[in-house]
Formats: C-alpha cells, structure tokens, sequence
C-alpha cells in the first residue's frame, strides 16, 4: 500500500499558481527526495502533505485514508506526520532539550523513557552538551541539528524533511547522512525528502522526484535519473549535466544511436523506443568528457575560459564547436594546470539522447 | 539620547520631584512623625489593602478576557471578527461611571432589563455589585480591553511555524495555545496586565460608585475625600497618600515586566501569522464571544442612549418622551462643547504625534542598548502614568505655574499645560506595548540597517517603527480612547481658555443636564466607531496586522 | 483696560452669562474665568498658593466654609464698602471678606411616581425606605457638608437623624449629581438634594419633587471674595459690587437660582424663601472643629 | 596595505569563550573564505568585524585605523562594510525592492539610478519578477537571494558573507558563485566569505581560513590546504581527506619520505623541513586510491562496508588493515558496481605526512 498518494493536486496562493496537477505514490518505507530549483514548490507540497496548507482541487491520501480534498482537511496534528522546517521553527522560548522532548511530552510519554529519548535524539546530532542552551544562543548549523533531533526523537512513521542539511559542513552531513539512511532501514519509516543537492538526493533515496515550476518532471531510480534523463531540465539539473543540439540522430539497435555532434560523428545511449530525428538535444556530464592529445581523432577543439581549482581536480570551463560558443565542462585530475585561453582538443566517452515527448516526436 | 532625557526628565521627573518635595517636605522641613501618622492610620492600611487586592484581582481578570479575546479576535477563525473587535474596544470610550451605574441599573430593583424576567432584586436587599467583589468584575470588564490590544500586537508578530512544528509534532490547538502560543506573546500579555493594573488601582469612577456604598475603602477613593477636605495640610497629605498609590503601581508594573520579561521571544517575522480553525467549535465560540459583547458593550451604551434621547433624566423612554433635542443642542447650540471637543480632539492628536515617536526611541534604548539611565527614565514614565490623573494634574500646576526660564511667560492656564499633562501621563501607556514589540524583534534586523551606514534615526523611521506597527497601532489606540474624553488629568487645567471635552461632560452633570451629557457621550462614541470604520476604509494600505480590528 | 481673573464654580452657561452681564454692565474690565467644581477650584488654589503665584482676582463659590478657611489663612481681602445694605448680615461676612450672593436650600427629593411626599426629616427613617435614600456624601460635597453642620447644630434634629439613617443601610456619595439620578430613574425614593438640581431636573420632565422639611433647610449662599494677592482691587470690587447689585439679583432668578435681595422674585415653581425655616451655622466654628466633624462622620457610616 | 587585520582576537559569550587569539590579515582585493565545522565560531567572527560585538581582548583594524579594540569600538553604520546574514535579516514589511534599495536610498543616491541598480541586482539574482513582493511570500531559496541581491547593490569596498548559497540549489549556486567571482574581479572589493562547503571555499578564495573551535588552524592558498594540510584536522575537513597512523617515516630528499603503511611501504610528499619519526599522521583523499587488480604490489586489502550512488561515480567505504578496522573511502567511476562485503584490493597513489608541530617533534 502507498504510504503517500497524491492525485493531481493544484495549489495557488492568490494569483500565483505553485503547484500543477501534481501527481506522486510513495511506497511505504520508501525513501524519497525531492529535488528542485529554488522557488519551484518543494516546500508548498511538503505543506500540503502535512497538511498546513488546504489544496485547491486534487486528493493527497497517507496510509489509504483520505486526508486532503478540496471539501475534506484532516488537521496537521492528526496526520502523525513529522516535519523538519526549512528556517528550522524552533520554539525560541523553551530549551534544546524542551524543543526536542515538548513532542513526547504531548504524546504523554513517561518522564523517564522521555528524557533518554531526548538525550539519545541529541546525541544523534552531537549536541548532548546543548541541552540546556536556548535556541537564540546556538550557532545556525546547530539551530538546524536541533530541529532534526526533534524530528527524529519522534520516531513518526511518515517524516517530511525540507532541506536539512542545508546549513552544516560536509562532515556532519556526511554523518547525517548516514544517520538518516541508518534510521530509515532502523525504523522503515517513510521518507520524503526536500533538498537542493542533488548527490544527496542521489546518495539517499530510493526514488527521487525532480520538481519544476511546480510540476514534477521526472520520478524515478537515482540511476536513471542520471544516465536517462527524461527532460532537459533533469538533465540539465542532474549530476552538472550539458544539454546540447545534435545532428541525424539514428537509432542503431541494442538502446543506441548515432548522432552528429559538432561536425563530429557518436555513438549515443538512447531509449528503446528512439526514432530517427533531424535533430535533438543531447546530454552528458563532465565526467563523460576527457582531455585528448593535440590532434586525436574523434575529437572537438575547445577554448578554456575558466579553470577552477576543486581539490581533487580541475573544473575547466570550455567553448567548442565551429564558432566557439557552445559551452562545455570538464574535470581534468588534480596535477593538471590549465589556463585561460588554452586550446584542448576533448573526446566523449558517452552521453544520451533525450527523449522527445510522443506527441511532438517526427522526424 | 540627551532629547529622551530632557523630554522625560521635564515632563515626568521635575514635576513628579515637585510633588514628592510637597508630600515629604510640606513646610521646608522633613516631617517623619507626620508621614508616619498619615499612613499608619487605620483606614489608610485597609484601604492600601483592599486596593492591593481588588486591583490584582481585578487584572487577572482583565488579564484573562483581554487575551482570551485577543486569541478569538487574532488566531481563530470565529466569524465576523473586524465587527466584533469594533465592539470589544468601544467600551474603553464609554466613562467608567456610565458602566458603573448601567450595570447597577441592570440589576438593580427597578432594573427594566431583570424586572419583566421576574429575576431582579426584592427592594431591601444589598445589590450585588455594592461589593469587593463587584468592583473586582467592573474593573476587570472596563479594563479588559487595554489587554487585548497590547496581546493582539503580540499575536501577529508569531510566525506560524512555529505552530505548525507544534502541531505536526501532535498538539491539538488548546496545548499550542498553552505551550507555545501564550509563552510566546507573554511580553504583550504581561504589558497589558501592567496597563490593567494601572488602570485599576487608578480607577476612581468604578470603586468610587461601588465601594463607597459598599463600605470598602481604597487609596483613591481615600485620595480623592482628602481632596475635598479643608485645612493647610490637605494638598500635603493628598500628595503623601498618591505616593503610596504610585509605589504600589510601580511595583505592580514591575512585577509584571518581570514576569514579561522572561523567556526569549524573540521570533522571525518573515513569514505569516497563524491561524487556527475552530472547527465544531466555531458556532458555540461565536455566540459565546458575541453574548459577552452584548453584555459589556449594549448595556452601557443603551443606557447612555437612553438617557440621550429624553429631556429629563428619569423619564420613561417612548414614543411621547423621545427627543432629538439634546443631540441638537450638543451639536449646534453650544459652542462650548465644539470647542472643548476639538481642543480635546487636538491635544489627543498632539499627544499621540510626540508620544509614539519618543516611545519608540525610548524603547530602542530600553530593549537594544539597556543601561541604569534607560531604566531610571522608564521607572519616571511609570510613575508618572500611576499617580492619579488629579495628582498629575496638582503637579503640572505646582510646576508649571511660575513662569518657564528661557521662554519667560508660564504656560499655566493655556492649553499647553494640558498637553504637558497628556504626555507625562501616558508615556507609560505607548512605551509598554512598544516594549512588547520590541520582544519580539530580532536585532539582526536593525543591524542588517546599521550596515547601510543609516543613522539612528533613520533606523528607527525605516525599521523599527514599521517593524512595530502594530504595537505602534495599539499605542496609538490606547492613548486615543485615553485621552479623548480624559477628565481626572485636564480637570484641574481647564480655563475658559482652555476646555476639554472630559471635563465639559462633568461639568454638565453637575449642572443637572445628565440628558445632556449622556448625548454628548453617546456623540463621542458614534465619532470613535466613524473613525474606526474610516481607518478601515483608509487602512487598507497599511500592511496586515496594524489596525487591531483588520485581520 | 483691566483683565479680571476670575474663579468660579458656576455652571459653565451661567458663569458665561454672568461675566457677560457684568462686562455689559462695565465695558473697560475684561473678564477671564476658570469655571471648576468647588473642591477643584480650592484644590487650584491651594497649589497656587504653595507655589506662591496665586492667580484668581475673585472668587464666586459655593459654600463659606471654604472661603472661612482662607480667610482664616490671611488669602482675603477685605471689601468694608460692600453694598450690603439690604442684605441680611446672615448672608455675609462680619469682617466683610465675602458676600452671599443667591440661596441653594437642601431639601428632600423625592420620585412621585414610586414614593409619598414626608413632613419633616424625621419621617424619612421608616423600614421601608431601607436602602431607598441616596444622599450625597459631605466627605465630597460642599452643600453635604454644610448640611450636615447645619442639621447637627439644630438642637431637634441633631446626629441621631444621620445615625438613623445609617441604621436603614443608606450610605452617603457623592455629590448632588449622582443622587439626582438616583431618584430620578427610580433607584431611590428619596434623596437629601439642593433645590434646584430637584427642581430643574423636574422642569425638564424627570419624575422628581422637591420638599422643604417644617423642621427647617440647610442653605449656601455661594459667596463670593477677593484674593489678598489680587493686582486688580478696583475691577474686583466692582465686580463684587454688581453681584449685589438688583440687576445681580435678578440674573440670579433668571439662571433658576433664588435671590437673597429681600424684594426680587425667585424662579417659579421654587418655594419663597420667606416660607422655609433656615437651618444657620456658625462659620468660624466650622472651620475650627470640621476635622472634628468629618471624622465623627466617617465613624457613623462607617467609612 | 592590509583591508583586514586582526590581532590577537578572544571573545567570550558569558562562560564560553568562542574566539581564541584569533589573527588573520587579509590583503585589500583579496577574497578569503572561512571554511569550518558548524558552530566553530565563524559568524561570531564575522560579527566581530563587521561590529555588532564588542571583542574582549586583542583588536581589529580596517585599512589600517583601528575599528575594535577592548576600550574602543567603531559602530557599525561607520564602518562601511556590507554584511549577509546567515539568516538572511530580510526587513518584512518591506517589498523586495525596497529592500535592496534600502542602503542606497541611506546614500542618498537619486531615485532614477537607485532603481536601475536595485533592477540589475535583482536580476543578478534572478528574482526580477518577484521586486513587489514581500519577504514573508518568498521561499527559503528566494529570501537568500534577496539577502544576496541587498549585499550586491551596496557595492561595499568590504563585503562580509555568511554562508550566502547555502540554500540554493547547484545550478544558482554555480551561477552566484561565478558572479561573486565577477564582482570581485570587476570592483576590486575585499570578500570575507564564510562556508562550510569546502568546494566553494577551494573554488573562490585566493586564501582560505581553516577555523576549528574559535582558533584558526590554517590560512592558506587553496592547493596548499588540500595538498599540505597543517594539522589533521585541515586534513579531516577539505577534500574528504582520511587521516590514519603510519610509521617509520624517513624523508629522502626532495620533499619526500617513505613510510610504512598498514605493513606496506609507501612513497609520501612531506615538508621541506620533515624529520625521521617513528610514527606520524599521513593523509589523503579518495581520489588518491585506486582499485588494482587483485593481487597487484604494494596495495592493501580491504572490504566494503557501504557503496553511494553519486551520479558520475561511486562511492565505496571501506575497511582496510590487518584488522580490518581502518576506514577508507574511494571513489570509483560510474558503470562500476560494488556491493558491501566485497573483497577489494586498493593502492595508494599520492600522500602528505602532516608535519608535527617544531615543540612536538622528536624522534
Ligand atoms: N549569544 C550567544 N550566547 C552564547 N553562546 C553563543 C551565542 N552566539 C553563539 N554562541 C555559541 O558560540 C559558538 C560559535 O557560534 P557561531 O554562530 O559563531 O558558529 P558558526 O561557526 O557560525 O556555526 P554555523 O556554521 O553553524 O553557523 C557556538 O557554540 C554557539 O553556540
Ligand atoms: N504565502 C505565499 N504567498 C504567495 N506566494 C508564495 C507563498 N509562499 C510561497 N510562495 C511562492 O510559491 C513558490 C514556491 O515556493 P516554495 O516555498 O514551495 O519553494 P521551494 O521550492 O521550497 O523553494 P526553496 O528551495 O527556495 O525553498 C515561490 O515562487 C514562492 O515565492
Ligand atoms: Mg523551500
Ligand atoms: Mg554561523
């Protein structure tokens, strides 16, 4: 059974429409992230499953009951869902400790067994030393690890997270992580996850739903969202992706095709069901991109225009093609050193043909 | 800085000094035995007593409307709220006295409300309301408003995630409202509990119409009777007794600051207020709220109305007895009335002009910068709001009457005396909700302006004020309903020159033109609901959450 | 031409009808007025006078007792060429600091449509008028206080009328005000009332009369006085000179007040002051023994 | 001349002290980033700076006049630095616009060019549509740029930054962050950037403070953090470095020591100045692993204990060691496909020992 249905769902907050015939089923036990631009309606869902928010046509069902409809809105405290608030919602008033216990409390839970929760919950998040502290005396990282430990003392069987990571340093979000991973086999909740990085969303979740001016776009694997994009915007949201224009696309069997890319003849992935096209978009990533000898063949010529240093590699950004103006990426390994300015010349090692939608597909 | 401290310093310090220098030292000498013997009386520790008592009750119960109301008005969804704010805040412009004797009326023998339900009173037998405890119940209805105004600032400044981390985490609305939403708009509760507290232990017109036939004497009762006592030492021992009553109220005040003061409340106002929703409950909690309503507001005002509308006061009211003939004589035939009606208008608006400007500065010291000096004016503008307005008014004359140093005319017996008045004695009454607001606001923002290199002032005009505006809003309110038909303060400085329209009310009663009177009262609050609906109309501009009756 | 500053407890209409007649009458004296209730006004004059700018060139108020205390503390002046000539010496002072100018009587009121008219004070102090009579307090109000000076020193009526009436539960506040109302809306039956608060409230249609008692009324005379501190001594005893003058006395009737120049008429429907037994007092023992007198006051009702 | 310099900084909050000795001199048109764990102490640094705290003993001075010192102080508004707020201190009953055009109108700048500016910034942003707006419409993602769009349009010669894109999503944030590197570039301004994503630190700053309990552990170019970490922490904290024992460490010259590994000898960069220890802390990344063949020499064995989907490639811990007790992580590019418990051999290609501090050392 879904733990999570929603049946195309509208909101507007006046004129503004948010969201659009949203549509999602989310197994139970499931953990899934949802991944979007800015502004693109993450959080106006995540509202309305909780049900903060009444939706304007549409059902959302948890666990096969009705809890959302136009005509029907069971309130937020009977839905048994936990929530981690994006500005974390701490209740400045009461301790870290309170924060995290005042749930458990309202539950009626014992003193005692109370007390061990919250402890357990905070030192979950490292912060067993801040129980006592007030949420207006902790630093914003560690705002947010306490709203997450209050979230996670509850231990609902359905948790709604928006961005809760999104202030901590690549440590703690390692460790976080694997918390959230841990808890999510520990308890077989269900997740639902809101994030804005994508290798979290990716490293995370089961399935991963990618939002767009309040539609989803695209709900599947981590995998296939990766190598398969359905849109040029996943595609483009995904793993740095690069979107761009190819030529005489033809199926070739066994999910692949040949295209013309730049005056240049690849070998591309493609859906089974891919027909032949005069002309199509394209996407690969910069990893699938490497830096050839001078005049290597297969190969497209580039300019650098800017080279960052990552740490463990080099992030060159490229113009190619005939008039230099189609943009590229590219991740050269560490030792390397590249400058502005400086020819390369770069092979594809694989990419992808996105699929046109079949009523706009003709050759 | 230096401004704030001239301001308060002249308008609050010297004359309230003044007024100590006249109660502790009447005749250039320090009288220990005779300060000893005024208050260690008998009755005037009784008095101190039953006024402790019945003014700290009568605030819990003030208290407890007042955010009751404020709750209903501000995060439920019962219907017709704008309309029923209207109602709740309109008994504030009705005189205590008018209250008073309506509810006396409504219960008593003769009551024609009671009487035709077989219910009134067999003639003999001592009215309810001649008690403790009926004073208690006035005061605690006739004040309740000042609550809700100062909670209602509070309650749109609560960002709804809060709440709605509550209720994700299970809570029902009754544990939100217990746990979260009161710990976090303390500071407007407890700053309306301090206004209350003033206000009551202040009120002359309920314990005197209540407690002196029920034989319970208080301080300001006691004050006013040594008023209208002879003999050289009468000013000096009046002023002795304001002194005990001033202290109390500072106490008072303090105590409750302090409650108001813990616990941070400070909260991220980007985001909306909340709102709750009844549910089955909403059609019971409406016609509840709206049966309160007709009780504090239509009784009175029919009342008032009724005495309007006949020539003698007395008179049955029908079809042969209606007149319009007071309304017309309160609007066109006295040209008193006018202009004490628009020197009052005025002033009120004077008052309001300079007072929330130095509330808000004044409270930007107090909350942001802190210090003994912020305090020590603080305690000033208390004390200056706790003594009774009469005393006040002594010691606006006591200080004002010599002719001022750098100006060389005295501003005695001119309308400026009273505006001095009016700013003295309700500095208090704006700078305890603006103190609410500022609660509630995080600094960061005011820092976030300091970086643009804008000045102090400029930070003030640009975020503090907006950032208070319903504080502000509710101040405004407060002082308006306070000063507009404000007798106790501006009845000692009345001349021919200078009419108020508090004292003109007075003065008719006691002329014997009660019909009159009770017209001009009924005019007065028909102009308050006008401007109310016209701030509606004009207020439509005004962010959300500024006007207290505009959701 | 003179300013005159003038402190008066007259009702605002009748203290502007008075200074007009009197700048009518003596075009070159301009006339300033505080209008304030008697207690008020005292209390103004008491702080002018601490503070040591007493501002008021005369004084028009309603009783003597307050005017014997400042007499008493030296704050008068003086008039020995009043033309008090047809005047009762009653009605003035002996030294000649102030001058009665009109006659407010303290009677009985009553509500025709719910009591019976009574005799004499005594007859008010029945079981059934248990609660039933509003009276204003002396602790507040001028005429109370005289009243009760006045019915204490009448040796047939004395304290134990007030000591009845604190057995029947009644318990005096306020002023005259209140116990109009009282009366008039049928909280009361009976109230202890200045005649013309009864009367002009049943001029305008009230359901109100007014009773003189046989055993004799208690009476003010709402003198008036010049300041010692007064600049203007001139305008002030002209000023004096034309309240009792019979134009003075006829404006008095004219507002519904009764004259005490023997020979003007009151206002119709007043009873004659030749017709009441007045109740008199001695002022300077009034002004010497009203702690006293207060105080034994406050014991009776218990206040 | 220095824009920043700051000498000998403590700070306390009551009991905890939060700053300790801090020093720090940042050169005029530099960009440095502060990089470090969640309540380390960064925004009360910044706070520091930009004065809103008073600092309890050493002293900050801004192109060269003292601006804090124990006894003295400069208010902020006179400081001429622009600041955004880790929690973004948007004004709410201002509309976007108004917001950022706040401090200009402070300036007195004409309404025509104020506007202009306000419009570019917005822009800049990507918020142009949503001026009219007020904050509390906004969601999380769009109030930050607000801040961000507020910051821009003062163009400050000084501009202090707390964590300004940590709620963006990669594409704006790759967006703002080749913006900011714009804005520097273009104004010349002083940037203090404070992150906890190291990858945003590496990419932007010419140097990078690496802070850790109140103190600054290192200051420096962005390679050399990552390649010659200082301390272990450093090593811990960029690039997902590991930091385990190895012993008998004996330079041979050339900035190099050899050493022994989990039982294998290793060839290791060092310090200049390193001398022969007994054991000694060594650290590198994952990318400095690779998956050998089988049995191939020198490699270590080990087994692993969690794969990550992180789109171009996977992401394997391991456990390696006599024991099996030491931790590891590797990144392996993308078909690849490693389950838990699979038995892998990995060699070690690069490795820093990081120096013991001059006191500590000895053989
Ligand atoms: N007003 C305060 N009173 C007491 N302690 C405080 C106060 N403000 C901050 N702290 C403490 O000081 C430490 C440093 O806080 P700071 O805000 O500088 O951290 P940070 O490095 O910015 O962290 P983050 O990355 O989580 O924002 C934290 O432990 C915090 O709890
Ligand atoms: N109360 C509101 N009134 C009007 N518009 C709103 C309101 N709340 C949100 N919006 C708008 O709805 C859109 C979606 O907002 P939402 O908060 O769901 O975005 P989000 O995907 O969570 O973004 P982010 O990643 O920045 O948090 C935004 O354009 C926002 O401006
Ligand atoms: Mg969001
Ligand atoms: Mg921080």
């Amino acid at each position: 059974m879904s733990a999570i249905d929603i049946a195309c769902l509208d909101k507007s907050f006046g004129q503004t429409q948010v969201l659009h015939q949203v549509a999602l089923s989310i197994g139970s036990g499931e953990f899934v992230s949802v991944l979007g631009p800015s502004g693109c309606g993450k959080t106006t869902l995540l509202r309305c499953i909780a049900g903060f928010e009444r939706i304007d046509s549409g059902r959302i069902s948890v666990d096969g009951h009705l809890v959302s409809s136009p005509d029907h809105h069971l309130p937020p405290e009977q839905r048994g869902i936990g929530v981690v608030f994006q500005n974390y919602a701490l209740w400045p008033h009461m301790t870290v400790a309170q924060n995290v216990a005042y749930g458990l409390k309202i539950a009626g839970m014992p003193r005692r067994e109370r007390e061990a929760r919250t402890a357990h919950a905070l030192d979950l998040v490292e912060l067993g030393g801040f129980a006592g502290r007030r949420p207006a005396d902790l630093s914003g990282g560690q705002r947010q690890r306490v709203a997450l430990a209050r979230c996670l003392a509850m231990e609902s069987r359905i948790v709604l997270l928006d961005e809760p990571l999104a202030n901590l340093d690549v440590h703690l979000r390692g460790a976080l992580e694997a918390e959230f991973a841990n808890f999510h086999a520990r308890s077989g909740a269900t997740m639902f996850y809101i994030t804005h990085d994508q290798a979290e969303a990716l490293a995370l979740a089961d399935r991963v739903a990618v939002m767009d001016h309040g539609c989803i776009v695209q709900f599947d694997r981590p995998d296939a969202l990766f190598r398969q994009p359905a849109t040029e915007t996943v595609a483009g949201f995904i793993g740095e992706g690069r979107v761009i224009e190819a030529e005489h696309i033809q199926p070739i069997g066994n999910g692949h095709a040949s295209a013309s890319l730049l005056g240049q003849s690849v070998r591309l992935r493609c859906a089974p069901d891919q027909r032949g096209q005069r002309s199509g978009k394209i996407s690969f990533h910069p990893g699938d991109l490497e830096l050839l000898a001078e005049d290597a063949a297969p190969g497209f010529d580039a300019h650098v225009t800017r080279a960052t240093y990552r740490g463990a590699y080099l992030r060159a950004e490229l113009m190619a093609g005939p008039s230099g103006s189609v943009p590229l990426s590219l991740n050269v390994a560490a030792p390397a050193s590249l400058t502005p300015g400086q020819r390369v010349r770069v092979g594809l090692r694989d990419g992808w043909v996105i699929p046109v939608p079949a009523a706009r597909a003709q050759f | 800085m230096l401004l704030l401290i001239l301001f308060v310093g002249i308008l609050s310090i010297a004359p309230l000094a003044r007024l100590g220098y006249a109660a502790l030292i009447p005749d250039g000498g320090f009288d220990a035995a005779r300060i000893l013997r005024t208050l260690a009386g008998g009755r005037v520790i009784d008095a101190t007593l039953n006024t402790i008592w019945i003014s700290v009750s009568a605030t819990a119960l003030a208290t407890v409307i007042g955010t009751a109301a404020a709750l209903l008005a501000g995060l439920t969804d019962m219907r017709a709220r704008t309309l029923w704010v209207f109602g709740f805040v309109l008994p504030l412009m009705i005189p205590p006295q008018v209250t008073a004797l309506a509810w006396l009326q409504a219960f008593s023998p003769a009551s024609p409300l009671l009487g035709p339900l077989g219910l009134s009173l067999t003639p003999g037998t001592r009215h309810p309301l001649y008690s403790a405890g009926g004073i208690v119940f006035l005061l605690g209805l006739y004040n309740a408003p000042l609550v809700f105004l100062s909670v209602r600032a509070s309650l749109y400044r609560l960002p709804a995630p809060l709440i709605e981390a509550a209720r994700s985490a299970g809570a029902r609305p009754l544990p939100v409202t217990r746990d979260i939403v009161l710990p976090l708009i303390r500071g407007g509760i407890f700053a309306g509990a301090a206004l209350a507290f003033v206000s009551s232990i202040g009120n002359f017109g309920i314990q005197a119409m209540l407690g002196i036939p029920a034989r319970v004497p208080t301080l300001i009762t006691l004050i006013y009777r040594q008023m209208n006592s002879y003999g050289p030492s009468a000013l000096n021992d009046m002023a002795l007794l304001a002194l005990l009553l001033a202290g109390l109220t500072v106490m008072g005040m303090a105590v409750t600051a302090w409650l108001g003061k813990r616990g941070d409340q400070r909260v991220d106002n980007s985001s909306r207020p909340p709102r709750l929703s009844l549910g089955a409950w909403r059609a019971p909690v409406t016609l509840l709220a709206w049966g309160y309503l007709a009780l504090c507001l239509i009784l009175p005002l029919t009342a008032l109305l009724g005495s309007a509308l006949v020539r003698g006061y007395g008179q049955p009211l029908n079809a042969e007895t209606i007149t319009f003939q007071n309304f017309a004589n309160a609007l066109f035939r006295h040209e008193g009335i006018r202009d004490a009606f628009l020197t009052s208008l005025w002033l009120t608006l004077a008052a309001v002009a300079v007072l929330i400007p130095v509330s808000v500065a004044l409270g930007y010291v107090l909350s942001w910068r802190r210090g003994w000096l912020a305090r020590g004016l603080m305690l000033a503008s208390e004390l200056a709001y706790a003594l009774p307005g009469i005393i006040i008014g002594v010691a606006m004359i006591l200080f004002f009457l010599r002719p001022l140093p750098l100006i060389g005319t005295g501003l005695y017996g001119t309308v400026w005396v009273i505006l001095a008045a009016y700013l003295s004695n309700f500095l208090a009454l704006t700078l305890r909700p603006i103190l609410g607001g500022y609660a509630q606001i995080d600094r960061v923002l005011d820092e976030a302006a300091q970086l643009t290199g804008a000045s102090l002032f400029a930070r003030l005009r640009d975020i503090a004020l907006p950032g208070l505006a319903p504080s502000v809003m509710a101040s405004a309110v407060l002082v308006f309903m306070t000063a507009i038909n404000e007798i106790q303060v501006s009845v000692l400085l009345v001349t021919s020159r200078a009419q108020t329209i508090g004292p003109m009310i007075i003065f008719l009663e006691e002329a014997g033109s009660s019909t009159l009177a009770a017209a001009v009262g009924c005019l007065m609050v028909a102009l308050v609901l006008i401007l109310m609906l016209a701030s509606l109309i004009f207020g439509r501009r005004l962010p959300p959450g500024v006007l207290p009756w505009r959701d | 031409e003179t300013t005159l500053t003038l402190y008066t407890s007259q009702p605002p209409e009748q203290a502007q009808s008075t200074v007009d007649a009197f700048q009518a009458a003596y075009p070159d004296i301009k006339v300033e007025w505080t209008r304030n209730g008697t207690s008020a006004l005292m209390n103004v004059i008491r702080a002018e006078i601490e503070a040591g700018q007493v501002q008021a060139d005369v004084l028009l108020v309603a009783d003597d007792i307050n005017l014997g205390e400042l007499k008493a503390g030296g704050h008068l002046m003086a008039y020995p060429d009043a033309p008090v000539e047809n005047y009762d010496p009653a009605t003035y002072d002996a030294d000649m600091t102030y001058f009665g100018t009109k006659a407010l009587t303290t009677g009985i009121a009553y509500n025709p449509d719910i009591a019976e008219p009574v005799e004499r004070w005594a007859d008010l102090l029945t079981e059934e008028n248990r609660g039933q009579i509003a009276m204003p307090s002396p602790l507040y109000s001028g005429a109370a206080l005289i009243h009760l000076h006045a019915l204490t020193n009448a040796p047939d009526i004395g304290w134990a009328f007030f000591e009845g009436l604190n057995d029947l539960d009644i318990v005096p506040e306020g002023g005259n005000g209140p116990a109009t109302k009282a009366v008039a809306s049928g909280m009361a039956k009976y109230a202890i009332l200045v005649d013309a608060n009864a009367l002009n409230a049943k001029a305008d249609g009230s359901p109100i009369d007014f009773i003189a008692p046989s055993d004799g009324v208690s009476f003010i005379t709402e003198p008036v006085a010049i300041m010692s501190t007064t600049d203007n001594a001139d305008a002030a005893k002209q000023f004096v000179d034309f309240l009792l003058s019979e134009d003075g006395q006829k404006l008095v009737t004219e507002q519904g007040y009764l004259p005490i120049m023997p020979g003007i008429e009151g206002p119709e429907g007043f009873p004659k002051l030749s017709d009441m037994k007045l109740l008199g007092y001695d002022v300077q023992e009034a002004v010497k023994n009203d702690a006293e007198m207060r105080e034994k006051f406050s014991e009776t009702f218990g206040q």
